[in-house]
């Protein structure tokens, strides 16, 4: 307990979690599962010799404690709520335009795709319009407006799920020496999956098409969106 | 009243076209078919949907139309009558105040998308003309 | 090229008071263009960002940012109540804030 | 004050063995609601008979329906005031659409020219004018020459903001 000094008799300056982590007491501990023994059996049988009550006896293996807690400990009171689906703002249907208001692409017009099972939106530049790839978006974080890209009776694919965009597990940690060498320089890139960029050319092939029908739409999409000066967002009706 | 000229182009009298300010019927036109006192008049507006009522002045404006030969006190059916005969509707929104009202409305109401086809047709409209103006120049 | 700007801007008017006790943990803003309580109703609940700069670097910047939220309208005439993370201190008086789009609900 | 509203308040002296049917009073009585209207009543009914609230009765309360809400009418009006120096009794003409209307600007015009309340005022009789050459107060006079018209002067409006191009225009 050297590095934490202590204040008053009994009460060190940092926390338990804080020595812990000082202390790199993590280093020490031992993960993975080890396989479990074998459960001994809870009863043996015992031969009793005695000339009355002699004989054999179902005798528990190991002695129940002679102790038992004189208070009752609290149990954690079990929640039996569950969290409801997301509701999907009536606003917002499949090929709604949607303005992105945070975020890296912030003040982007983008289309809506569909909702994903988190409660997440599933959205699309297209990129080839204005750079936005198939991305997830909070609906808290978007306004819908009234104009609407006719998606037709376009089925997405399923394989759009959470888990799709969720990021792959982390490579295993470089030697020490390899980063003390890589400081200071740029990052290598990753190649963006050809399957992703596949999957982007999917869906805005139909998403293109649509947009196409409609005059502007393209531009407007590409434009970004803002407030300017006198423009009031409650007195605007997108 | 008196034979007077006024400078006044306006009146309040009977048969005065005012467009109301406030209220549920705010931004219709009616016509003053009595006036009470000096501030208030019963207007109606059989043709606009404005419901025989008192109106402060302090919330309408008075319009140049005006109902002619209107009778003092006339109903709902004689305010109709004349109304229709006199196309006062019809004068009223072939006004540039009453266009204008009515693109300032549009304007406002425009979604988000049409605000922005505006944006590109004041955009090319522009061009137009300084494209135009500098062939002329030279 | 078109305006970014993707937030409100508002101005902070002062501490929830009465004649003589403020209240710091309320903060009055007047929100531009809004001038009656059905105006505000918009507002109401949006994030609201205090940007300000002070002298000394935290990672690498000057700048720094109180958050917090709009709650409620405050009178009739459109001005709102607002809580920060941390309360605003008194030389955010007058100083403009920016009323962010989201939490949306459009 | 709200609006008020015009009732007809029915009430008597309860039957006694000395009398089994005692006369029945009604009045017309101008008031915001029934509960106040009733007090009137026996305010009244209490300076003008020997009967009070509590040897009396309520029979009936009404409510007096404007028959034309939506024709202009000249109102004159008889009341009785309380003055700080004494009593007096007045006569006030009113253009208005009902006799209710009449009422409630008699007691704006009483507590704008003489200070006086709701209580120190006893409407006597309200009655419609009916021709216009009966109508004696000039204020009431002006309104009804026939081609009446005027004009609005010095309209302000509200200026959009502090600064703008042109100067408002009032008329």
């Amino acid at each position: 307990m050297a590095r934490s000094k202590e204040l008053v008799h009994g009460v060190g300056r940092l926390s338990r979690s804080q020595v812990f982590a000082r202390r790199a007491l993590y280093k020490g501990q031992k993960k993975g599962e080890t396989p479990k023994a074998a459960e001994p059996a809870p009863t043996k049988e015992v031969t009793v010799g005695g000339e009355k009550n002699g004989g054999k006896r179902l005798v528990p293996t190991s002695k129940a404690s002679r102790f038992y807690p004189a208070e009752d400990v609290p149990q954690p009171k079990k929640s039996r709520k569950t969290a409801n689906p997301t509701k999907l703002r009536s606003s917002i249907t499949p090929g709604t335009v949607l303005i992105l208001l945070a975020g890296r692409f912030r003040g982007k017009r983008v289309v809506f795709v569909k909702q994903l099972e988190s409660g997440l939106l599933l959205v699309t530049g297209p990129f080839k319009v204005n750079g936005v790839p198939l991305r997830r978006v909070n609906q808290a974080y978007v306004i819908a407006t009234s104009t609407k890209v006719d998606l037709g009776d376009y089925k997405v694919d399923e394989k759009f799920t959470d888990a799709y965009f969720a990021k792959g597990a982390k490579k295993a940690a470089r030697s020490a020496e390899e980063e003390f060498f890589s400081e200071g320089k740029p990052k290598e890139k990753e190649a963006f999956p050809e399957s992703k960029s596949a999957d982007q050319k999917e869906i805005d092939k139909a998403i293109l098409a649509s947009i196409k029908k409609t005059e502007h739409l393209a531009k407007y999409l590409k434009a970004s969106w803002g407030l300017s000066k006198g423009e009031y967002p409650h007195q605007l009706s997108f | 009243m008196s034979t007077q000229e006024s400078n006044f182009q306006r009146f309040v009298e009977v048969g005065r076209v005012v467009l109301l300010k406030a209220g549920p019927h705010s931004g219709h036109i009616a016509v003053i078919a009595e006036i009470i006192d000096h501030n208030r008049a019963i207007v109606d507006g059989p043709t606009t949907g404005v419901p025989r009522q008192s109106f402060p002045y302090r919330h309408l404006t008075l319009t140049p139309l005006k109902v002619k030969a209107l009778p003092r006190n006339a109903g709902s059916g004689t305010v109709k009558k004349y109304v229709e005969k006199e196309e006062i509707v019809a004068k009223w929104d072939s006004s540039s105040w009453a266009k204008k009202r009515a693109a300032v409305e549009k304007r406002r109401t425009l979604n988000d998308f049409e605000r922005f086809q505006v944006m590109i047709h004041k955009k090319g409209r522009r061009d137009r003309v300084r494209k135009l103006l500098k062939s002329s120049k030279a | 090229m078109g305006s970014t700007r993707l937030y409100s801007k508002g101005r902070v008017l002062g501490h929830k008071r009465g004649k003589r006790n403020t209240r710091p943990n309320t903060s009055l803003l007047q929100i531009e263009g809004v001038s009656s309580k059905q105006d505000a109703d918009f507002y109401l609940g949006k994030r609201v960002a205090y940007v300000y700069r002070a002298k000394r670097e935290i990672q690498g910047s000057k700048v720094r940012v109180i958050w917090g939220r709009v709650t409620r309208p405050h009178g009739n005439n459109g001005v709102v109540k607002s809580k920060f993370r941390s309360n605003l201190p008194p030389h955010a008086f007058g100083a403009s804030v920016r009323i962010m789009l989201y939490p949306s609900n459009i | 004050m709200g609006s008020l509203t015009e009732y007809q308040v029915v009430g008597r002296h309860i039957p006694t063995e000395h009398e089994p049917t005692p006369k029945i009073y009604r009045m017309r009585i101008f008031a915001v609601n029934d509960v106040v209207a009733k007090s009137r009543f026996w305010y009244f009914l209490r300076k003008l008979k020997k009967v009070k609230k509590a040897n009396g009765e309520i029979i009936g309360v009404n409510v007096i329906h404007e028959k034309k809400p939506l024709k202009v009418k000249n109102f004159g009006i008889w009341i009785r005031y309380d003055s700080r120096s004494g009593t007096h009794n007045m006569y006030k003409e009113f253009r208005e659409l009902s006799r209710a209307d009449a009422v409630k600007s008699l007691y704006q015009d009483m507590a704008a020219r003489h200070r006086a309340r709701f209580r120190s005022i006893h409407i006597l009789r309200v009655v419609e004018i009916a021709k216009a050459e009966e109508v004696r107060r000039p204020y009431i006079k002006q309104l009804l020459q026939p081609k009446l018209r005027f004009p609005l002067p010095h309209r302000v409006t509200k200026a959009r903001s502090t600064f703008v191009a042109h100067r408002p225009v009032t008329f």
